[in-house]
């Protein structure tokens, strides 16, 4: 008999809070937005679908075994927890083991271990994905692989275009700072950063560098630089035609020249040295890149190249995926910090675009050589969906104005220009921290 | 404490944003420079049109809309026959 | 000189014992069913092949390092171990060690590392793949991937198949209970559970509760698993043609009605939610199937189910057939308790199909809309051989009867049925042990 | 001890079986009602026959056999090309 | 202000030394060798970038995340390590610590990851791809999935000429010995076995053995192999000539047998089995290779083999190759015996070479069925690159001679071969490390 | 020490040549014994030339270039297509 109440006990309905209730309607929308309104769906799926599973009560797929252990009141191996930690309190001891030494984590997970208790599935697809670094440089690796720099050799000048748009990032960093010199919010500086790279508009970058700077807000940091990558559709074009006259988006530009193969082979190397000389801390992510980027352009491994751009890059995203949702538990997302990180977010894409415009006319005041400032917007990244919002634009204002192509430029710029800045901002964040 | 969060972002934002600028500065030189050295010193020959593209092309003849419809039914076909292995 | 010496006592031949040369006999057997009478080769090649492999004399891939550390018989480090551990024999070592907290194991593993000892391949290969639970995971989600549930939902009664089918699993664990309380068998109650969940005639579902319940039966357990889902158009169709009458087989149904795409979308996750509820121990396996499963329908992510149900169910189920493999070694697998498993494993088959075909009848007796009640014994799962079998008898007895589709209903019926079998013997067992 | 496995067994029997039915039936009851509402409330419309399977078949008309090798053979010759790159 | 300082002293150019220059250089030729002169490009493509990433300044990818601490100059966290090693000295801590025990090692990890120090990119690739010893096992699976025995069933005898080939690696073994026995160089007897492997002329068993016996030469053991390999149309030719005459080289081979698909099958069976009687230490390598080949001809498991023949062993491939890269790092490369190893790398081949050569005109002597003895070099491996060379001699030599399916038998033997002599090297250099 | 290094790598040499040579020579023995006894005793059927192979080799035609051409066409934009989505 006791069996059977033990089974209810045991089942989820028994366990299940609002806050996991609210959670896993809000994994529901995200699959909604994502199937219906084809939200970016390959990233939005997988994690829609394992915020689901991080909420589930009762299966505690998100947690660790220690935290299994501590979830499930064993209150004699609590105890021999707390002692081990050196805290008195059992309410306090999740907190009290995560500032621990290694050693002391790492002896509380074989006291786990020798209770029974098993890291939970989501915990181990988050452990081998993301915490350790792999899965966002495989997929930078692959993306890389699938990158045509043949319009930004063509058109360097598009970089600029590129660097401004990243103003979105820093500008939400100084925002994020501000709310919490003024109290309103309670961000770290490494928070301020994490939340900043939502504004590069590129979902590896920003889960990289949540991943190292703030983990715990990764969960929500990755469904906004997702979503809003989405919305670019509906985002951009009301500041892009703001900040432009109908005739700066009537400019056609000249097309552009053939660039050869041995400028795209040199060009993946002369990035990689550069960044190596200046930025270190840049180099894991853009090193994948160059290198993805490099089995593309030198024709002799396309097996290699095949394989990046798609089983190795698409077994990479499911897992990534359903690693970033068990960063949706409850007690992570529910949280004032979220909402800050989701308003944050917009503003940091709004002002990233209306950089890159104003860049845009900056140049043709300055040049003779005209450009549409409509491609200043696609400097954000979100690739390719923000150079396709230049070209619909560019075309509704002069039926023969073709700015695909053009708007690549930027667009692929957007993507080094967002590395560099995770690159410093992960440098400085550190420096600040030992400081 | 508060004050001094508010100096780092500001520190965040002008040492990152001017590095961000410095670094796609000196990648349009480097870029420029690179292009001009091998399009200059190095240049590829004209690219010869591919054999196998050019084959369908030479009589300006794309496959018909039957062909091609044929040919997808037949790889779909067979794609399944090797799914149920 | 002592070194030719050497070279011979290291030699295979010089160590083989009589049980290592019967168990590459069976491998070689299992080998010859997969390729020359086509039982289920996909797996049995990597299972049959690494489970000669295992058992190779002198190369003990499937042995940890300290289990290589103690087959050296290296006196020196096997005293240190002994003190580590705090037992007096050498001999016992072995036992001792698998009963040592983690903390220990883990000296143990340092202290043969430091003497050059290493895990073998096939050891490193079930670590990642099943002592992870992983590798079953991944396959779930591939097969769910694979599965159209339209033929489930066009006809949902047919969930009762699938139900009614499990019987077969609870009678074997059972017998195994009553064998032991007899004396005449020594299973525990995990072993027991363990033994039950081939009578679900799902492979992934049987490695994944064994790997947790009873790891090491696991090889034995896979093994009868598999071998009798290949032999389920001999098993099924005599129990099939004794408990149905010809009127009965020549039953036809009525076509399948359309079903939507938004239905097909929508079950899979009323299917997570009712499970989450209800059984939180079955949420990883039937939530990896879910998730498969909604990456096909939703229609938006086909790059992923496309790997889903290629590259990465094909890789991952390379490294589990060889790990299943390395529990082919002679000391775990030639041990009487192997031979009750292989006999309750086919009664565990022939129960399931009889309680399918039998609650099929039940349903016609009480309900004006007739099944055919050959689909019952579909109800066993083993997809799609099984609901083939219900096809091939229905068109003997009339010719214009094709059970195919009607047959799929309870076919993945009961993949469904069994995971939450499996789930349901987890909580309980854990719950027996923890009483 | 014995006795205890015995009932152990009856346990697992009863309530496991219990609970595959009652999950099982409630499954039912969850789908068809699923179903109700979908059908009722959110059709779908028709499905349109795909453009892409329809050509070939508004003639009735399946590729030849010989239509069919030719291109298996194409395949597998273009299969083999890219394999010993 | 000391952000901006820092920044500085945190970039490339302020740290990088010479060493690290000439090896961003060397990783740039070998990309050149790849991309240009199509040297082993899949292969060379990843190890030259990988080396190139390796000796980017101030980004430590290559390196562990306590030499990541010891690099940093963390004199307080240096100060720990040494007191826990038992070390005063913190110039030699590095030695020190890769001399300690496992525990220590560990702990002086958790020290490092409690500082934030964390293992680089390709150190942690190294780890999951090579030290474990699983990259080279599963490419060495794809490359039994690749290969096709038929040509050496049909004609056994080419066993011999893959035999005979593997002088070149044992000549190797005896000259890297005597150079440091005339005290020239300074190889151990594990370094001289890990350089004579090169003579193998097969990547993955060159890998395999140098991670195992000197992981510290590991990237010029494997740069020195592929090289090589892909020098083989440059290497062989003229030795060949040298060493046969017109008549021989003329002389037409018989058409080979049809060899049937059960001998095809038996054949990695019966390998695999003679493997184990006498070579324990050669299972991991020819135990996947067999089971690659069983899985190509059993039929039956199409999609595992088409698996293991594409995206893993392409997966593996990618990760390999920069694992390999990371030890191009300066320290280790930029090393006298690294000249000793090219040196006696070409030394291997060529006495490889010639011995196939030889064996072939002793067979003719021996026997009436001729051989050409332009197949006898194909026996080093270098598969296909060496039977093609055969091939092409011969029809130099006479028009309508062609070799090529003659000399894939002892192309393959000389795999098989060089597996072998791994396998006895491995087991003797313990023996005598041992002793 | 030297002396031993090289008294190890002659060791070495002579063992391992020796293994190396008699290993292969076993195989030689057992692939021959192998064959004899599956080509003796288990013979396969001829190996009847498959059927999907035969179809296009039965009039002796091989596809022509230009529908080659055109398949080669149409797989790659079919591929194209599938790498967009
Ligand atoms: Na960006
Ligand atoms: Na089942
Ligand atoms: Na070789």
């Amino acid at each position: 008999m006791e069996n059977i109440v033990g089974l209810w006990q045991e089942s989820g309905i028994a366990q299940i809070t609002w806050g996991q209730s609210i959670m896993i309607v809000i994994g529901l929308l995200l699959l909604f937005l994502a199937i219906r309104k084809r939200f970016e769906p390959l990233l939005l799926v997988p994690i829609g679908f394992g915020g689901i599973l991080a909420n589930l009560p009762g299966a505690g797929l998100a947690l660790s075994s220690v935290e299994v252990a501590i979830a499930s009141g064993d209150v004699n191996l609590l105890r021999q927890m707390a002692a081990l930690v050196g805290t008195e309190s059992l309410v306090d001891l999740k907190n009290a083991l995560s500032g621990a030494p290694v050693a002391i984590q790492q002896a509380a997970a074989q006291m786990a271990a020798d209770a029974g208790y098993t890291d939970g599935m989501l915990h181990k697809f988050y452990t081998v994905a993301i915490a350790s670094g792999v899965a966002p440089l495989v997929i930078f690796m692959g993306v890389g692989a699938m990158t045509d720099f043949g319009p930004l050799l063509a058109n360097p000048r598009t970089l600029f275009l590129g660097a401004a748009a990243q103003f979105g990032i820093f500008a939400t960093v100084l925002g994020a700072a501000g709310l919490s010199a003024l109290g309103i919010m309670d961000y770290s500086i490494a928070d301020a950063a994490a939340i900043g790279i939502i504004g590069g508009a590129d979902g590896p970058t920003a889960i990289y560098v949540s991943s190292m700077l703030a983990p715990d807000l990764l969960g929500a940091i990755a469904v906004a630089a997702y979503s809003y990558m989405a919305l670019v559709p509906l985002i951009q074009p009301p500041i892009m035609r703001a900040l432009t006259s109908e005739a700066e988006r009537k400019i056609e530009m000249v097309q552009l020249r053939h660039v050869s193969r041995r400028e795209k082979i040199a060009f993946p190397l002369a990035l990689l040295i550069l960044v190596a000389i200046f930025l270190p801390d840049a180099t894991p992510l853009l090193g994948m890149f160059c290198f993805g980027n490099l089995m593309r352009e030198c024709g002799v491994v396309d097996r290699l190249t095949d394989t990046a751009q798609n089983a190795l890059i698409n077994i990479t995203t499911i897992f990534l995926g359903l690693s970033v949702g068990s960063k949706l538990a409850a007690d992570k997302f529910l949280d004032p910090k979220t909402l800050g990180i989701l308003a944050l977010g917009i503003v940091a894409f709004a002002i990233g675009t209306a950089m890159g415009v104003l860049m845009a006319k900056f140049m043709n005041a300055v040049s003779k050589q005209k450009i549409n400032p409509l491609i200043g917007s696609a400097g954000v990244s979100a690739v390719p969906m923000a150079a396709r919002v230049s070209n619909k634009l560019g075309l509704e204002a002069n039926p023969h104005n073709f700015l695909l192509m053009h708007a690549m430029g930027p667009n692929v710029a957007g993507v080094i220009g967002s590395a560099v800045a995770a690159g410093v901002m992960i440098t400085m964040v550190r420096a600040m921290g030992a400081a | 404490m508060e004050q001094g969060l508010w100096q780092q972002g500001v520190d965040l934002m002008l040492y990152g944003m001017g590095t961000v600028f410095v670094f796609l500065l000196l990648l349009v030189f480097v870029t420029t420079f690179m292009s001009r050295i091998i399009t200059g010193f190095f240049p590829e020959a004209e690219p010869a049109p591919a054999a196998s593209a050019k084959a369908p092309a030479s009589k300006g003849q794309l496959p018909s809309e039957k062909t091609l419809a044929i040919i997808k039914d037949a790889i779909a076909q067979h794609r399944k026959r090797k799914d149920r292995d």
